[in-house]
């Protein structure tokens, strides 16, 4: 299996409460891998520790042969690291169209002096906007392009927050927390195959963490299961879903 | 009808201030979210660039350039001034509130108006020096930034201002002056033109600057900066590091401003750089005008200047009206009104008058139509 | 009908814009419990909150003996005899538990609420021994307990818990659980019961509704859905 | 030369030291509740020392007895919660309905701060005193009934502001702990969505607690009076950074800490800066020709030292340190 993302006995404590209590797990290059578990099982906290808004108590994070353990959010994603969050963490003040150009990083213009050289970002400017054009039209909210976000609906800030991971240049890997997660069943297998048709396209690797897993279960290449803070499964998605222990984890003792 | 010199020239150089000091402000509040309640520090750097470092360092030129006449300068201020004895050079007794006076406008400004070269160098100088101040204070100001919720960051900001005036500048003479002030070191034969001319150039400078970098990827970043820190730090910005710039530039032209404010008025106190004008008034400005709205500062600032104005003006007819002493309309009426109004505009309009508009970074719908074409 | 505590009919809700619940129809009895399961991020807390008022309700309708509620700010559906216990955060921590009760009869004559409290005490012994302690030193268990407590200091009749096993160590989960189970048994109440460990839930409970998606996909005898052979696969949402 | 400052200076420090503390109670107490850092707490004290002037002025010009120090912080705390709560009601409250943000609220206390503090300096220049003849200014620290030990003249306030302290400090814990409104005060804080859903009038609670706010600011605020060379309403600009210093010391979560911190902070403010400068006169100036400046003019940098000093090693204050692991640390207890 060729390995994107890895992680090493990564445990996260809250007080008493070990939130990830030795998680390993290898995420492979080009495939869409899904993280599930009932609730408080650990998952967000493992997409938080991986994308650095948490810092691991203990292990080890590899991403593409490199430990990223030690560094901050806005390096890891400087890596490749790119993710989403469950409730949608938009830019209340920027359009949608700038809410989608700003997810791409590396403009030359981003400085007190350099903004004020056109000539110096204009080419990365066009292009980048360009590009969020494309990723608002691939998720159908381009007629939405200079709408702010307090005016879109639930599903439309979901859609948004899925053309946001996809701005970046040369992602490694894509986490996301629940991009289904209070929009309608349709929309929401119209999210997983573009999801699935953005792999195809651009060879993308995702993690996604995903309840509705009747829908989920059709567009994974593979799945981790966890329970209290630790991994219980792993494998084909179907099996997962059906190994008696991660059955008996959804539904108790 | 107004008298149209009540629009003085020294008027109109502390609205053009105030419109510097309030688009550097949006820059830090309206823009990326830094609460700056300790503004009136900033605006004071320049004030304190032009008197106490700038009679330093203009009194040294003297004696160094000029020796015999600096010693005779400096016999002549002591037979003046009492107490005069501790002085061992020009420098020392500059800087004193009482020998200042004399110093400054019998022979320092003289001497600098009469020599264009060393005119141009000190007004260089002075002006190296407001910047490295208004960077080093901003550098102190953001190591706070990094770290703080923004209610703890107001307060801290606030304490810090305040403090800093009122303690390192006002109540130690030997800085700025204390109580009394310092003569501020001036330029050309007609001060209050430089100042005007300066602080237009500053103002439109500030305006084109705020205007450039707001429609630029760097205003764009400060505004998600402001939205989400934790969103913009999990798509690769280093929040520290832009709060440090947006500090950095915003209080360099918020000291270029209070530069040229001194430079109106020849001469500073630190105790009138207080929160209420300084700080208070910059931020009613960018609220009336609409948080992170260049031309909404510039509208807020000319129209609370002017109204300010205007009651000055009719302090006397307001006064025998309301019965009270006039200069008393004069100095505490407008900020009774200046404070009702905020909370008036607070009310009625929580995002301020005209509101945040998308950024021009390129043309947005010529380029949609144009992705549209292709995809056709 | 009579009987009928509580019911819903086409309830649709969610938080802001954010729609979750979708054309909830459920009714539960007089006197009995109605445990709620399904996968997290199904709905279920959300659909106890809507039948308290603490969310959007976009359409349909909720009868609480009868009564059209749906339009009712919580205080007032606590006011007709419905008692709500979140998760987390039911009890205030910093208080003592003396002070626990005292507010949960806050609105109560101080009499009564001394009475009811005496009654209370009979009933949860451990707490005569906390009293003047704060509620942050109970252990979990207690404190769900605690919480219990102070419900039944304003005589509900129905009582909705949300996951009050959650976290908590199995022995004081068990007794917990038993508490419900006496709610239903001694005191007659009515119970809506949010639980995560879905077997447990269905073993105690007389009807059950299994939520996946935001939708009800079963509702009927609690007894009937633990026997279903295919309840993993159900209860994951593979099998409609 | 001695190192602690002497007797008098001593007990002034200790009432300014005091009043600090009830402003930072205050401040606290209003910050846990409605989360507003109010900026203008500081002036709404000086409408007790407005009060007081007025009482002296009008009704205790020739015998200022005890009774003064019933009267006036009586009066000027209940002058001073009353427009505390028309402050919350008639204007934070509405903002906040409005949607402003945490900062719009800020921006509203420094409005209001600003609009008293011009009326309160409008009043004292504009009404005339009956007795003394210019009021803005005037100081009043003769007017009160001296205590005399030995030698000692004190002045009585130092001694009656740390009592206040200490008896409102007691009575409010009372309320408190005591009164079922005190307890619902206090689940409020904690957690005001169960204290609604038990009934309670969580916006009574609120403006009670800027009552109460309010009140001590005004005890304070008359008191305090004495401590100036003169009734000058603008020195609230001053006091209100020691408050804010105060209360962010003692972590703004907890009212006796809040009072607790600003007890420490105007005591380091005081007594604090003028140990460092006795010894830096003694040692620096006396034995190593340091330039001989006071550093008594530097108070206020004491204040902020602490306020920086808490911010980064112990960012929930003095309230959220823990105690007992520290004591065992430090080897003073076991554990």
């Amino acid at each position: 299996m060729n390995v994107i993302l890895e992680t090493r006995g990564l445990v996260k404590k809250f007080g008493e409460l070990r939130a990830l209590d030795g998680v390993d797990i290898r995420v492979p290059r080009g495939k869409i891998t899904l993280l599930i578990g009932p609730n408080g099982s650990g998952k967000t906290t493992l997409i938080n520790v991986v994308s650095g808004v948490y810092k691991a108590d203990a292990g080890k994070i590899i991403l593409d042969g490199e430990d990223i353990t030690e560094l901050p959010p806005y390096e890891r994603f400087k890596r490749g690291l790119v993710r989403s969050f469950q409730v949608p963490r938009l830019f209340a003040g920027l359009a949608v169209v700038e809410n989608t150009a700003f997810a791409r990083y590396g403009n030359p213009g981003e400085g007190v002096i350099s903004g004020l050289f056109r000539r110096l970002w204009r080419p990365f400017e066009e292009e980048t906007v360009r590009r969020a054009v494309r990723m608002l039209s691939f998720t159908r909210i381009r007629h939405l392009w200079d709408r702010r976000p307090g005016e879109l609906s639930g599903g439309q800030m979901k859609l948004l927050e899925i053309a946001r991971v996809l701005m970046p240049d040369n992602p490694k890997v894509i986490l996301m927390d629940e991009p289904t997660a209070g929009v309608n069943p349709t929309l929401a297998h119209e999210i997983f195959k573009f999801i699935r048709n953005m792999r195809d396209e651009y060879d993308l690797t995702f993690l996604i963490i995903e309840h509705r897993l009747d829908i989920a279960v059709d567009y994974a290449d593979y799945a981790y299961a966890m329970a209290f803070g630790k991994v219980i499964a792993e494998g084909d998605p179907r099996d997962v879903l059906e190994h008696p222990k991660v059955i008996e984890s959804y539904l108790g003792g | 009808m107004v008298d149209w010199w009540i629009f003085s020239d020294s008027f109109l150089v502390t609205l053009l201030v105030y419109v510097t000091v309030a688009l550097s402000l949006n820059l830090e509040a309206g823009f990326t979210g830094i609460p700056n309640f300790g503004k009136h520090l900033f605006v004071f750097l320049g004030a304190f660039a032009a008197q106490g470092i700038g009679v330093r360092i203009a009194a040294w030129v003297y004696e160094k350039l000029r020796p015999e006449e600096a010693a005779q300068a400096l016999t002549d201020v002591s037979r003046l001034v009492p107490g005069a004895s501790k002085w061992t050079s020009l420098v020392q007794a500059a800087a004193d509130t009482d020998a200042n006076r004399i110093i400054v406008n019998s022979y320092l400004k003289p001497f600098i108006t009469s020599n264009l070269a060393v005119e141009v160098l000190l007004a260089v100088v002075i002006l190296a020096v407001t910047v490295a101040l208004a960077m080093l204070f901003g550098l102190i100001a953001s190591y706070a930034a990094l770290r703080l919720r923004e209610d703890y960051l107001a307060i801290l900001l606030l304490s810090f201002g305040e403090l800093m005036v009122m303690v390192i500048f006002y109540q130690t003479e030997s800085l700025s002056g204390g109580n009394k002030g310092l003569w501020a070191i001036t330029f050309t034969r007609e001060p209050i033109r430089f100042a005007l001319i300066g602080s237009a150039i500053l103002a439109v400078i500030a305006f084109l600057y705020a205007e450039r970098i707001a429609n630029s990827p760097m205003g764009r970043t400060m505004r998600a900066v402001r939205d989400d820190e934790v969103a913009a730090s999990v798509f690769g910005r280093d929040i520290a590091l832009i709060r440090l710039k947006v500090i950095m530039a915003a209080s360099v032209l918020a000291a270029l401003a209070g530069f040229f404010y001194t430079e109106s008025n020849a001469s500073a106190t630190a105790r009138t750089f207080n929160r209420v004008i300084w700080t208070f008034l910059p931020w009613a400005m960018i609220i009336l005008g609409g948080m992170a709205n260049n031309k909404g500062a510039i509208v807020g600032a000319v129209a609370f200047l002017i109204g300010k104005r205007l009651f000055e003006y009719y302090q006397e007819p307001i006064g025998q009206a309301l019965h009270i002493q006039a200069e008393l309309v004069g100095s505490l009426l407008p900020n009774i009104l200046i404070g009702v109004f905020i909370l008036v505009i607070l009310y009625l309009r929580p995002q301020g008058i005209l509101p945040e508009s998308i950024s021009k970074t390129v043309d947005f719908r010529r380029l949609l139509e144009e992705e549209a074409r292709r995809e056709r | 009908m009579a009987g009928v505590t509580l019911r819903t009919q086409a309830l649709n809700a969610g938080y802001g814009r954010f729609h979750i619940i979708f054309d909830i129809d459920l009714e539960v009895r007089r006197g009995e419990i109605l445990v709620i399961v399904g996968p997290n991020g199904s709905g279920k807390s959300t659909l106890l909150k809507t039948l308290f008022g603490l969310t959007k309700v976009y359409s349909g309708r909720v009868e609480f003996e009868g009564n059209d509620i749906t339009k009712l700010p919580p205080h007032a559906r606590a006011r007709l005899g419905i008692a709500y216990l979140p998760q987390t955060n039911n009890i205030f921590a910093e208080l003592t538990v003396r002070e626990n009760l005292k507010m949960a009869g806050y609105k109560l004559r101080p009499e009564i609420v001394e009475e009811r409290t005496r009654e209370v005490l009979e009933l949860f012994p451990f707490l005569k021994e906390k009293l003047n302690s704060k509620a942050k030193t109970l252990s979990g268990g207690q404190r769900q307990l605690l919480a219990m407590a102070m419900a039944l200091i304003r005589r509900p009749r129905l009582l909705m818990f949300d996951e009050p096993t959650a976290g908590l160590a199995p022995k004081a989960a068990k007794e917990v659980v038993d508490r419900i189970l006496w709610l239903r048994d001694e005191l007659g109440k009515t119970v809506i019961w949010v639980e995560q460990n879905a077997k447990l839930a269905l073993e105690k409970g007389d009807s059950a509704v299994l939520m996946v998606s935001g939708r009800v996909a079963y509702a009927g005898p609690a007894s009937d859905l633990l026997a279903d052979k295919d309840l993993g696969k159900r209860y994951l949402g593979l099998k409609g | 030369m001695a190192i602690l400052p002497g007797f008098t200076y001593t007990l002034n420090s200790i009432a300014y030291a005091a009043a600090i503390g009830l402003l930072s109670m205050g401040l606290t107490l209003t910050y846990m509740t409605t989360r507003v850092p109010n900026f203008a707490h500081a002036t709404i004290g000086m409408i007790g020392s407005v009060v007081m002037l007025f009482l002296i002025d009008r009704v205790f010009y020739d015998n200022p007895g005890w009774t003064l120090f019933l009267a006036g912080p009586l009066l000027g705390g209940l002058a001073a919660a009353a427009f505390s709560v028309f402050m919350y009601v008639a204007i934070l409250r509405p903002l906040a309905n409005r949607g402003n943000t945490i900062i719009g609220l800020m921006i509203a206390t420094l409005a209001v701060d600003i609009i008293l503090l011009n009326i309160l300096t409008l009043i004292l220049n504009e009404v005339p005193g009956k007795n003394i003849p210019k009021l803005i200014g005037a100081p009043i620290i003769g007017f009160q009934p001296k205590i005399k030990i030995g030698n000692w003249v004190i002045d009585s306030y130092t001694i009656v502001l740390p009592l206040a302290a200490a008896v409102l400090a007691v009575a409010f814990h009372l309320f408190l702990t005591r009164t079922s409104f005190g307890v619902a005060m206090r689940a409020t804080i904690e957690n005001p969505d169960l204290a609604s859903a038990m009934g309670v009038n969580v916006s009574l609670v609120y403006t009670v607690s800027w009552a109460v706010s309010g009140f001590l600011a005004g005890v304070a605020g008359a008191l305090m009076a004495f401590a100036f060379k003169g009734v000058d309403p603008a020195v609230s600009a001053l006091i209100i950074v020691t408050v804010f210093a105060g209360s962010i010391v003692g972590g703004l979560a907890s009212v006796y800490w809040g009072l607790l911190g600003g007890f420490i902070v105007g005591l380091a403010e005081k007594i604090g800066t003028t140990m460092i400068n006795n010894i830096y006169k003694a040692l620096f100036v006396a034995h190593l020709g340091f330039p001989n400046i006071s550093l008594v003019n530097y108070e206020k940098v004491m204040s902020l030292g602490l306020v920086v000093l808490v911010l980064l090693y112990a960012p929930r204050g003095l309230a959220g340190v823990d105690w007992g692991r520290l004591a065992s640390r430090l080897g003073l207890r076991r554990g």
